[in-house]
């Protein structure tokens, strides 16, 4: 790639940016909750129920034949910006949530009473309550791989968990509150030799790291389209098609059957097999326009900015004595969470957003981990590459305010 | 500074918020409830005790933002030596102020209707309401168990 | 209502219709598949992402107050649409299939081996293949309610197969291949004269007629957004409050909970503990804006007028002696499905998108109902109000080409 | 009238989807698989037999429209008679002249790239591929069986 990164056109392709929030310009730091689209992916959904709507694989008019088109073609672009061996692997689904339950759901056949799943102690609610399910289900036990106090998953201590009894490993690939990257490569070489499955829950990772999940090995990776500047609604299930086909499906209906009779159903294959009735057709195609728009930039360019301005504001934060980190591994992405003192997240989330700027305070989906840290929530700045510099600033300038106000 | 911002954290509401009263666990007491909003975490326990007037004291134990712990400090404040009856109904006007209408048409205390500035961020309303919603359940449910 | 039906502007309203396929103007008849969107469902999601947008439920910052007030504000009025009790009745979902596969699957729960599920002949799969699963899960009987030669359920011998075992009725309020419209009020009372849950399947009703589920009593009623003129990917699970509240859970993860421990978890309150994970934010605002939409036009009007079109056609057809009209129900929705001699749907589907004219050829995953009236599909011309006459003709034109090449 | 219909719609292609040749079940086969078109319910019953020669004789039995029907007719005009090695290039060039390339550049008789009207009509590919590919399964399923 030998383009540039121009921060400026960057911006200009992102409308919600360029906005006032209570008289301030916005400073849009929320990304690990959610990214912003750009125009290139609203203008895939417009065109699309402009120009091609209709409903897919049914059809033979020319409508239909164009949706099913758009729609398999975003499939094959999924897939080949993880590196799937074949878009057969690539499931459409609601996001990171519906396929992580997807796969609870239809892994627990293979799980027996005192079988073990493993997950670690950051864990989003969303790679934790579909396993206590399937625990509370099956008998099986859920194992939690520690963290230290940098936020950093202990490989030593998931070592000593790992064992016959093991089924599954489902962790996350970058946390979303701590910024931690977890080493997952290593993580599923050691799964493997106990023939565990990997789980990877991807919906931080995959708008900060390119993803390559044959050179992973991993068994499944799991992401969300709204957190790759795609749309809402939409979201990913990568499966080895081989363990895809092991599964059962998911829901019933239309599109992933072959022959219905009262007495007698036989399923379709792979990936319709695991997608039920009519799909998000036009989220599926912002997801694609949006993966089109990233391929466009150049990516890596933008993976290392974003580093920059986290880089930056953690530096800012310094002049704050009364700011403590929560996550400090040595391989972060760009979120920072921290709090301040006695001052509750929220307090300060509200002076911010007074002044444009706008975080996430609370627990952030991941209330096991905030026990750890024995804190309510955090205050979490979470990067992107179309976030400046002056708006670090103005994050830092209504932090002081804030504290000034409340202490 | 923003007027918005000083009418949410005004000083009474900073100074409940960081000095609570009525904060505490007592060893005995009748009624007791716990409150939770999962959009912060913001846990809230009440727990109310009468005294043989069947006058209300109320105490409060709580992790929580300014303006959850400054309504529940302002709220222990009111409620103190009332009767359960016009405690609910005093709790009813709030909630209703907070939630549809606004305190300051309520004949409410002068300390109460400074919740209004909470009107401003919608996303804080609940914060203010917990602390009441929560000493509602626990005299409501108190009954239903005696029932 | 005192607005008048204006043709024209409807049709202004609705871009996709503009347009010509193979050289003639596109004649939409596959309603009943999908319908095409308004402008106003574009331009909400479109003003949503270029302003609004962010995750829902977690901030305090003004972005996700917005799509928090949105996302909620959508709610309400789907719940009105529909007159629910509250908007706590009404769950997002992904579709129709989705929502049947939550009741399938929660429902599950209540039901005992030798329980009896009843389902009608000419149910659509995704209202077939989720209670067959539930019978294989709980040793339940699936029952079918008989149909007569008209497409018409047999209500006698519904009566019949009502009796203490039936727990569960689900059918659907119109048939999407045949344009059935079936009594439901009348099937939901007897129902519940034996404490049976209905489930209504009104992925084509809604679209066609106004549903008041308080009147209806029904305890469950589902649709989808991409049948209603909203985007695709977003649905409805309507359910009695008492009746959702008993039910558990569906899917596991972030919004659905109240606290999580690595021990327990606890739930959230309706309608968020059947909304796991970030939901299609997205589509729903857009389905807001369709109904918004919707209500801006004579709507009885507009469904009288869909008849007319659909008597029409019905009319027309009647010139061609090769035709047989599969669905001559005495009440009917403006589907007209029928078969022509020994020409196979296909080919006259092929013939017909040459002429611009789009039907739907095949067995509209009602393939139970094919074999019953021993056929292998049909071709479905299925209308909405901003058919014209002037295509109906179209579609006759085509229909005498095809035949008389093929035959 | 339509070019492209009229190339679709062959006299040759409506004359086998009407006529059909080598249709029906034979008392006796050696190898059998059955298609199925999940779109819009074509079905396929190919049935295979080897005479004393190892040389093919093919009949199917369908459900399905002309240009289903006609492929399967033409199949079955071309397969008959020669041996399932040579049935399955003959096979592998056509579903690959159907989905990737396209008939009219490989070596085959005239009236099967006839069937390269379909191209125009990407919803049909599969009505002309479904008898060829059920085929290739009927003989690939019936080794692994016996290994
Ligand atoms: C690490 C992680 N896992 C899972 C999720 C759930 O994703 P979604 O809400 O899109 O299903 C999120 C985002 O909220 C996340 O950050
Ligand atoms: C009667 C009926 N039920 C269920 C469905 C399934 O709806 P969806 O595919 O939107 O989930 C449809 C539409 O295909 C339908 O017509």
């Amino acid at each position: 790639m030998n383009k540039a990164f121009n921060l400026e056109n960057i911006r200009k392709d992102f409308p919600i940016l360029d906005q006032e929030i209570n008289g301030s310009p916005l400073a849009y730091f929320d990304n690990a909750a959610s990214t912003q689209k750009p125009k290139a992916v609203i203008d895939a959904i417009k065109n699309y129920y402009e120009q091609d709507h209709s409903n897919v694989h049914r059809g033979v008019h020319t409508l239909s034949v164009r949706a099913t088109e758009l729609y398999e073609e975003s499939r094959t672009k999924i897939a080949k910006f993880i590196n799937a061996n074949t878009s057969n692997e690539v499931v459409f689904t609601r996001g990171t949530t519906e396929s992580i339950n997807v796969l609870a759901s239809t892994l627990s056949g293979l799980i027996k009473q005192g079988d073990e799943i493993l997950i670690s102690t950051m864990e989003h609610h969303s790679n934790i309550v579909p396993w206590q399910e399937l625990c509370i289900r099956t008998g099986a036990i859920l194992k939690i791989i520690p963290i230290n106090k940098l936020g950093e998953l202990q490989l030593d201590s998931l070592e000593k968990l790992l064992g016959k009894k093991t089924k599954i490993i489902s962790v996350t690939h970058i946390s979303n509150t701590l910024g931690t990257i977890n080493p997952i490569k290593k993580i599923i070489e050691l799964a493997h030799l106990y023939n565990a499955y990997v789980v990877i829950d991807g919906a931080q990772a995959i708008a900060h790291t390119p993803i390559d999940v044959q050179d992973l090995d991993c068994d499944f990776y799991t992401f969300s389209g709204h957190k790759l500047y795609g749309p809402t609604g939409i979201g990913v299930l990568y499966g080895k098609e081989n363990l895809l086909n092991k599964l059962p499906p998911y829901q019933f209906g239309g599109e992933m059957i072959l022959k219905v009779t009262f007495e007698n159903t036989s399923y379709n294959s792979l990936p319709y097999k695991f997608e039920a009735g009519t799909p998000n057709i036009a989220g599926s195609i912002g997801l694609a326009a949006a993966i089109d728009y990233l391929n466009s930039l150049p990516l890596n360019l933008c993976h290392q900015y974003e580093m920059e301005i986290h880089d930056y504001a953690l530096d800012q934060l310094k002049s704050f004595s009364n700011i403590r980190l929560i996550g400090e591994s040595h391989k972060k992405s760009p979120i920072i969470s921290f709090i301040a003192n006695d001052i509750h997240p929220h307090d300060v989330g509200t002076i911010l957003n007074q002044k444009g700027v706008a975080v996430r305070t609370g627990h952030h989906c991941t209330m096991p981990l905030m026990e750890f840290f024995n804190i309510s929530g955090t205050i979490r700045a979470s990067f992107s590459f179309y976030n400046t510099k002056n708006e670090v600033k103005q994050l830092i300038g209504g932090l002081g305010i804030a504290f000034k106000m409340l202490s | 500074m923003d007027k918005k911002l000083q009418l949410l954290y005004q000083s009474t509401i900073l100074e409940h918020g960081q000095d609570p009263r009525n904060f505490g666990k007592p060893d005995r007491y009748d009624e007791f409830a716990e409150g939770f909003n999962p959009l912060c975490g913001d846990k809230v326990n009440i727990y109310c005790k009468y005294n043989f007037n069947l006058e209300l004291e109320i105490t409060f134990e709580s992790v929580s933002c300014v303006i959850c712990t400054a309504s529940a400090s302002l709220m222990t404040t009111e409620l103190g030596g009332i009767s359960k009856g016009k405690a609910i109904e005093l709790i009813d006007a709030v909630l209703d102020g907070l939630h549809c209408s606004t305190l300051n048409q309520k004949p409410l205390s002068k300390q109460l209707t400074m919740l209004d500035g909470v009107k401003e961020f919608p996303s804080r309303i609940q914060c203010a309401a917990l602390p009441w919603a929560t000493t509602r359940k626990a005299m409501i449910e108190s009954e239903t168990r005696l029932e």
